[in-house]
């Protein structure tokens, strides 16, 4: 059971990180973007071609493949999203599902369709209490876990708290001085790091292909619901909940309805509490 | 000058509202701005805090004429818009929706935090309040904070929306007085939306705004003398 | 005879004490609700439309007790409301708004019907918005989406929609704040008309204090969720407590 | 959609149009090949699906990800119920009807659940559909599927049977959808969406309300999916799958949400341009994206808002950043 | 040009010209499945260039059309229509996409229209389709022969939840009932996840002394990661479709994991060399030299080329029944690429082509033969 559990963490700790990706992202700008995966991946396949192609080092490669992730995103922020963030929240939900086709289209047609493997410095496991613990597992857990406290502390920030005011109301932050283009850019660029993070963690544990970011998308979204959208300890537990129930429901019930069964636990945790785990309570609106 | 609006137009979507619209605002003076509903009042303050585009004529700042720029670029400049239906950020606390005021200026958090403590001597139901969420306050609560969250950011000139929207007469009393006595001891000018007779007690000079112009302007106490004007504008 | 009583209400949010036990009975005719901003006006509209349960204490419309918590019931015994916010569908025209109102007995009427074409109860829906519509000056713009209406005629078009189906209690909350006075004559003499023409008991927050005691012979001071004084305008104004808490130095402008 | 009134020649030349586009359309198979009719019949039934997304997330505001599950479960219902001997209209009305109750089924979360919470719980729905349509191996034929047969109208072949089934359900669908928007219905679903608090208080029960929507949408789902059934003549569970749901979103959201018009034209645009595009082989996804976003970028309403937005050109420049506009569906509304 | 022929019969055919032939396919080129689609595609278009390069099919140039279905059914559907009615082509040949195919028969049956070696659904039993490659049942039976003659006494299946993991799946269940092998656990992964440790986890628990793989290249190759990465031996097995094809979809990402596998395979070795094989490395090299190591590919043009053959010895009626007719005159036909291909009709309908396969080893850098013979299912080899 505790193998189950270890690697239900570690595919939870991507979960949240693309959670986190989703929630920072909706924090700002209210939007629910379908493209977040995509953004990770591509600068992911950049970062393997530095690696595998370039013979660059990991250490050098990865940062590099960051900085991709986070200048992708400001730019599909600014050329595709911005544009169009005034209009209704159906627009842009159909821009982020274009834009996830388009970059998609890219990764397959420059990578192709072939799994990838991206060779880390963290190979190997060790053995505790009988247990198989691979490097790599523990390094996606922590980078999950730094990824949600540098998010928690940066939303203490005065930026942070502009980003929460932007993602309620688009007017009135602005008359008050408020820069919608600092948060928006920050927010996607940030979003655009961590969710690179997250497809190179996954890339790099497992196989990179060009159809990891569509599962872990979803994966995301169920996550952050869990964990109530607005709140960033929620995406990460709920990220964490996500990966060790399905995992165990594959372990004791079925592994092919274990998605099934975690979909299941959601739609009763959310009957039960529907702002998810973590949501905070609706405020008064009479 | 310090604000300065010569034959402003704007709208919505392609449908006109303001037709010519030449308003002034000296450094340090009150301005009431009055009117039916409908004659564009609101519509003026959201042309000239640039969240409305202007159509055509000039709306200038200190002397720097305002264009294009956006609203946060003028809010910088020192422009403060206290909104129509107040914008409280619900979902953020008092003291966030509070601080968020200050963001325009940039000033320090040690400033910040005496602005805070001093309007909170006059906003007193704020106090017990700073750390709930923003959207549990009453309606007279929100629009306390809407005011406060303006002064805290020091602007130049306040635009207040119908700053006695919903309060009681104790503390529409206590604005004004707050008003007035802002501008003794800043300099700070103030536009004020009303529909409250007392706003001439305390404004220098007042505009009558009737389909999207300037009706009537004159000082305030010569306005305030008029029977039939005060009838159909203020309450 | 009362149409609207509330015995020893009390509501509580998480610590905080809101209503600490309120009596408040209200027949035919205007009936003020004046009180400081946060006393708690409001939460009584809330309480009473069962938008909030109270902790304790009971609601009775024509003597009977409503259930707690149920919006809907109570609408459907015939009390409406306004909100200090307007809450109007701001795509849909005035007069679909207003039809709004009305949709719950043009549904009772019989959804098909309303659907074929055929629903009386629909027709007269329709007679009875336009009547109102012509009342508040308002026919001119029927046909307009009510976003693109100033705030003040928002609220004139949901004091509209609550006259709609001919309740028996109208609960207003501000409904003249941010109106000029004419605006406000605009929607009060209308609404005088119908309040008195339709037996309607219609209780009424307002920080207007001269619109109130133009409209209500009766008027009650909510101060801490208590109430402070109930009795005529003028003898509400001049209650020593409501002067310090909630009228201040301005008082003098009132004339009573 | 709302109309403003048109001047009378404008009117004489609108009935004229639309008369000769009914005509076209009632004469189609002997116009085009039948491969053409059969894509005309997948526009036909995915603008049907569409309007089920009108009417539920474009009226009453839920963003109801379970449109592609409620399709599976008309077209497996109905596949079964005629391979027991039912006659096709009775089994296809059952079949909408056991759609409808599965509607109400989901629904009963999506009282409590806003924005986000309820997408993700009817995605869940959708996705837990797939798995009964795998393990209900008696009725669904499992993972191997099962073979739809074609229903055959008197007179005609398969091709134009499939032809007119979908082009009449689709107009009969279009003519309740329009009419539910003008009638009290309609303006309870908006009440819903957009001022959802005011609603017990007028009386309207949001609860039952959003039932209501999700049963009528799920019921429009489920006969779509019994035509869907027809043009494909063979059911796999995958069918259902994300993919299907995404493309709905596509054709709603690029049609116009909304407009009862929009999943028509969603539909045209979708299906048209696949089968435009097949000649630029790998290149063909890149170049679909690329068109859609330019399309949202132009019509942000979506393609049914061309004509108010061809006759809202204004001279004055628009504002830098204009201010959201009020009275959409609020995907988010569970963030604030 | 004129249709071809003169006869009443032969105005029924199309796709043929006096100097052209169309032939059409639907492949995923996009989405998940995209990796087969474009091996498939380079398989035919070696094929068409072959022939074309030698003065076409009887003197007709052969034109291809290739259509994108992204893996989807109703794209699927549709393409298969369109090629069909609109491109009028003479057969549909070699199109990928199992679970989409059987929308098309009822429209093939109604037409007429030949499906020539589509990628390996369960025999359908229609006149007009033409199963080419081992199915995937029949690969897993040889699967549990060759390891039950090595051997083996209990086995695990993990197979993905779709067509595929399921016809292997049972194919397993089949043949280790009847030759003895127990089959100790059985479980599921979801396709397009790389979520394969739970699966894993519980069938090591079972302890098998060998896993069948029913899961796609990129899956199975995540198995076998995580396998390793347990530091657990057992003998890991897959078909075609799951280990042996692609260029180096699976074992290559693998790693040293990969080393020790065994696949069937059912066509030959796209390194054999036998004539038939070498000629194709040569076309395809010069066609699309990244595909002269997927078996896909091979496959393809094996497939294709066996078309050809049949369009030859059709003589002059191309007629729709000719092609049918002299398909099942095929009886133990030599292609030098696949087993010895039958078309006779079985007693209950349908034309399956081949059922054998050959077992081979990833010795860590290419796959070696294990076995030279075409091995038939129900045979256990020791
Ligand atoms: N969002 C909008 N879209 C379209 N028209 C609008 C919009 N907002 C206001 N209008 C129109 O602009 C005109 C002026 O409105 P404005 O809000 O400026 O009036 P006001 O003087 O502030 O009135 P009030 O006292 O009610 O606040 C009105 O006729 C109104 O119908
Ligand atoms: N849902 C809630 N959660 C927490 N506190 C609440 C809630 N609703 C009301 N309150 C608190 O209850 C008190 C009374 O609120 P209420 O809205 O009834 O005041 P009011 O008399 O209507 O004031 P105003 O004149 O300003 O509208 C306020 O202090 C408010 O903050
Ligand atoms: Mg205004
Ligand atoms: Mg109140």
């Amino acid at each position: 059971m505790w193998q189950q559990i270890i690697s239900g963490l570690q595919a939870g700790s991507w979960y949240s990180l693309m959670a986190l990706a989703i929630v920072l992202v909706l924090k700002a700008t209210d939007v629910p973007n379908f493209a977040m995966a995509e953004l990770g991946l591509f600068p992911a396949f950049c970062t393997w071609a530095l690696i595998d192609g370039a013979q660059l080092s990991w250490w050098v490669a990865v940062p590099i493949g960051l900085l991709i992730g986070i200048a992708l995103s400001v730019v599909v922020e600014r050329t595709a999203i911005r544009p169009i963030l005034a209009e209704n929240h159906f627009a842009t939900v159909l821009m982020t599902i274009a834009v996830f086709v388009v970059i998609n289209a890219v990764v397959q047609l420059v990578w192709g369709s072939e799994p990838r493997k991206i060779d880390s410095p963290f190979a190997g496991s060790f053995t505790v209490a009988g247990q198989i613990v691979a490097y790599e597992q523990l390094v996606s857990i922590a980078a999950g876990l730094a990824v949600m406290v540098g998010l928690i502390l940066f939303f203490r920030t005065p930026l942070g708290v502009q980003m929460q005011a932007i993602a309620e109301d688009r007017v009135t932050p602005r008359l008050l001085g408020v820069s919608v283009t600092t948060v928006f850019r920050t927010s996607w660029a940030l979003a655009g790091a961590i969710a690179t993070i997250a497809l190179l963690l996954q890339g790099q544990a497992s196989l990179l292909t060009d159809q990891n970011g569509s599962g872990l998308l979803i994966k995301g979204f169920v996550a952050a619901t869990l964990g109530g959208f607005s709140s960033i300890t929620g995406a990460f537990v709920g990220g964490l909940a996500l990966g060790v129930a399905e995992n165990l429901a594959g372990a004791y019930i079925s592994t092919s309805s274990k998605t099934a069964i975690a979909l299941l636990a959601i739609v009763v945790v959310l009957s039960i509490k529907p702002q998810g785990l973590f949501g905070r309570h609706q405020v008064r609106e009479v | 000058m310090l604000l300065s609006i010569r034959e402003l137009t704007s709208g919505y979507g392609r449908i006109p509202v303001l037709r010519g619209v030449d308003l002034d605002v000296a450094e340090g003076e009150i301005v009431a701005l009055l009117g039916v509903n409908g004659a564009g009042k609101s519509t003026t303050l959201r042309a000239v805090s640039g969240v409305l585009p202007t159509w055509s004529g000039t709306v200038s700042f200190d002397g720097t004429t305002l264009g294009r720029r956006t609203p946060e670029a003028r809010a910088r400049l020192g422009l403060g818009h206290v909104p129509e239906g107040r914008g409280i950020l619900s979902s953020l606390t008092v003291r966030q929706n509070l601080r968020l005021g200050a963001t325009a200026r940039g000033r320090g958090a040690r400033d910040v935090a005496q602005d805070e403590e001093r309007l909170l001597e006059v906003f007193d139901a704020l106090r017990d309040k700073l750390g709930a969420p923003a959207g549990s306050l009453s309606g007279g609560q929100q629009q306390m904070l809407a005011v406060a969250r303006a002064l805290i950011g020091r602007p130049r000139l306040v635009m207040v929306d119908e700053m006695s929207f919903g309060l009681a007469p104790i503390l529409v009393t206590q604005l004004l007085g707050l008003v007035a006595r802002l501008r003794a001891e800043s300099g700070t000018a103030f536009l004020l939306v009303e529909q409250h007779s007392a706003v001439l007690d305390i404004a220098d000079r007042a505009y009558v705004l009737s389909g999207g112009a300037v009706h009537t302007s004159g000082p305030a106490h010569e306005l305030a003398q008029s029977e039939n004007l005060v009838r159909a504008y203020l309450g | 005879m009362n149409t609207l009583e509330l015995s020893g209400i009390a509501v509580r949010f998480g610590g905080n004490e809101v209503l600490k036990g309120v009596d408040l009975a209200i027949g035919p005719g205007f009936t003020g609700l004046i009180g400081p901003n946060g006393a708690g006006k409001t939460t009584v509209f809330n309480v009473v439309t069962g938008y909030v349960r109270p902790v304790e204490g009971t609601v009775r419309i024509a003597g009977e007790p409503v259930p707690s918590g149920r919006p809907a019931v109570v609408a459907r015994r015939g009390v409406r409301r306004t909100f200090q916010t307007p809450r109007l569908v701001a795509e849909l025209t005035v007069e679909a708004n207003v039809l709004a109102g009305l949709d719950a007995e043009v549904a009772r009427g019989g959804g098909l019907a309303d659907f074929l074409g055929v629903s009386r109860a629909a027709r007269a829906a329709r007679e009875r918005v336009r009547e109102l519509l012509d009342a508040f000056g308002l026919a001119d713009r029927a046909a307009e989406p009510v976003g693109n209406l100033p705030l003040g005629s928002q609220k004139i078009v949901e004091v509209a929609r609550a006259l709609a189906p001919r309740p028996r209690i109208v609960l207003l909350d501000e409904p003249a704040a941010g109106l000029s006075a004419a605006d406000v004559d605009r929607m009060v003499a209308p609404l005088a008309e119908i309040g008195a023409r339709d037996e309607l008991s219609i209780l009424i927050i307002e920080h207007d204090l001269e619109l109130v005691s133009r409209l209500c012979p009766r008027v009650a001071a909510l101060h801490f969720g208590r109430i402070l004084a109930d009795g005529t305008p003028a003898e509400v104004v001049a209650h020593p407590d409501v002067v310090k808490a909630y009228l201040g130095a301005g008082v003098a402008t009132v004339d009573t | 959609m709302r109309r403003l009134p048109l001047p009378a020649p404008w009117r004489i030349a609108g009935a004229a149009g639309a008369l000769a586009a009914a005509l076209v359309l009632l004469a189609l198979p002997g116009l085009v090949n039948p491969y053409l009719l059969f894509q005309a019949c997948l526009v036909m039934v995915t603008a049907t699906a569409g309007l089920g997304l009108v009417l539920i997330m474009g009226w009453s505001g839920q963003i109801a990800l379970s449109q592609a599950g409620f399709l599976g479960v008309g077209a497996y219902a109905t596949t079964f119920l005629v391979g027991q001997g039912w006659a096709w209209p009775v089994a296809t009305l059952t079949a909408g009807l056991v759609a409808a109750l599965f509607g109400v089924l989901i629904g009963l979360p999506a009282t409590r659940l806003r924005g986000f919470y309820l997408a993700i719980a009817t995605l869940a729905f959708a996705e837990l559909m797939i798995r009964v349509f795998v393990e209900a191996t008696p009725i669904t034929g499992g993972i191997a599927g099962t073979a739809v047969q074609p229903m055959v109208l008197p007179g005609l072949d398969v091709d134009g049977s499939r032809w007119y089934l979908c082009l009449g359900v689709a107009a009969l669908t279009t003519a309740v959808v329009m009419r539910i928007g003008r009638v009290g219905l309609g303006r309870r679903l908006r009440v819903v969406r957009d001022a959802e608090i005011a609603a017990p208080s007028l009386g309207v029960s949001p609860t039952r309300t959003k039932l209501l929507a999700f049963a009528l949408s799920a019921f429009i789902g489920g006969i779509a999916g019994a035509l869907y059934a027809q043009c494909l003549s063979y059911l796999t569970p995958e069918i259902f799958d994300m993919g299907l749901l995404i493309e709905f979103l596509v054709v709603a959201f690029l049609g116009g949400v909304g407009y009862v018009a929009g999943p028509f034209l969603g539909a045209v645009v979708v299906v048209v341009l696949r089968d435009l595009l097949q000649d630029l082989g790998s290149w063909q996804r890149l170049v679909y994206g690329l068109i859609l976003a330019l399309a949202i970028a132009f019509l942000p309403r979506g393609l049914a808002s061309l004509p108010a937005r061809l006759r809202a050109r204004r001279p004055a420049p628009p504002a830098s950043e204009p201010p959201p506009v009020s009275g959409q569906a609020d995907l988010t509304g569970a963030a604030r | 040009a004129a249709p071809a022929g003169g006869d009443a019969a032969a105005a029924a055919v199309q796709g043929v010209t006096d100097d052209t032939f169309t032939i059409g396919t639907t492949l995923p080129l996009s989405g998940g499945a995209a990796t087969s689609g474009k091996g498939f595609e380079a398989g035919l278009k070696a094929a068409v260039k072959e022939i074309n390069d030698k003065g076409g099919l009887r003197g007709r140039q052969v034109n291809l059309v290739v259509l994108d279905d992204g893996f989807e059914a109703a794209r699927s559907v549709a393409n298969i229509r369109r090629l069909g009615d609109q491109e009028k082509v003479f057969a549909v040949v070699s199109p990928a996409g199992s679970a989409n195919i059987p929308g098309s028969y009822p429209y093939l049956a109604q037409k007429g229209m030949p499906l020539f070696a589509p990628v390996l659904p369960p025999d359908p039993k229609q006149d007009s389709v033409f199963l080419l490659g081992t199915s995937q049942r029949d690969q897993a039976r040889v699967i549990v022969d060759f390891l039950a003659g090595k051997g083996v006494k209990k086995v695990a299946v993990i197979g993905q939840d779709n067509e595929l993991g399921h016809a292997i799946r049972d194919g397993v269940k089949e043949e280790a009932a009847t030759v003895g092998v127990e089959v100790v656990a059985n479980e599921t992964t979801e396709p397009n996840s790389t979520e394969v440790s739970s699966a894993v986890l519980k069938v090591r628990e079972a302890k098998p002394d060998a896993i069948v793989l029913g899961t796609d290249n990129t899956q199975s190759a995540l198995i076998m990661k995580a396998v390793d990465e347990l530091g657990w031996e057992p003998a890991i097995m897959g078909t075609s479709s799951t280990v042996t094809t692609g260029s180096a979809g699976t074992v290559g990402p693998a790693g040293a994991a990969a080393k020790g596998i065994y696949g069937t395979f059912i066509s030959e070795l796209p390194t054999s060399e036998s004539p038939e094989a070498v000629a194709w490395r040569t076309v395809q090299q010069a066609v699309a030299p990244d595909q002269v190591g997927s078996a896909y590919a091979l496959q393809a043009y094996a497939s294709t080329k066996i078309f050809f053959e049949i369009v030859t010895r059709m003589g002059d009626d191309l007629t729709w029944a000719n092609f049918q007719k002299t398909a099942e005159s095929l009886k133990g036909h030599e292609s030098g690429i696949y087993p010895p291909i039958t078309f006779g009709p079985a007693a209950d309908g349908g034309h399956v082509g081949t059922t054998g396969a050959k077992v081979a080893e990833w010795d860590g850098s290419a796959w070696k033969l294990v076995s030279e013979d075409w091995l038939e299912p129900g045979k256990i080899v020791s």
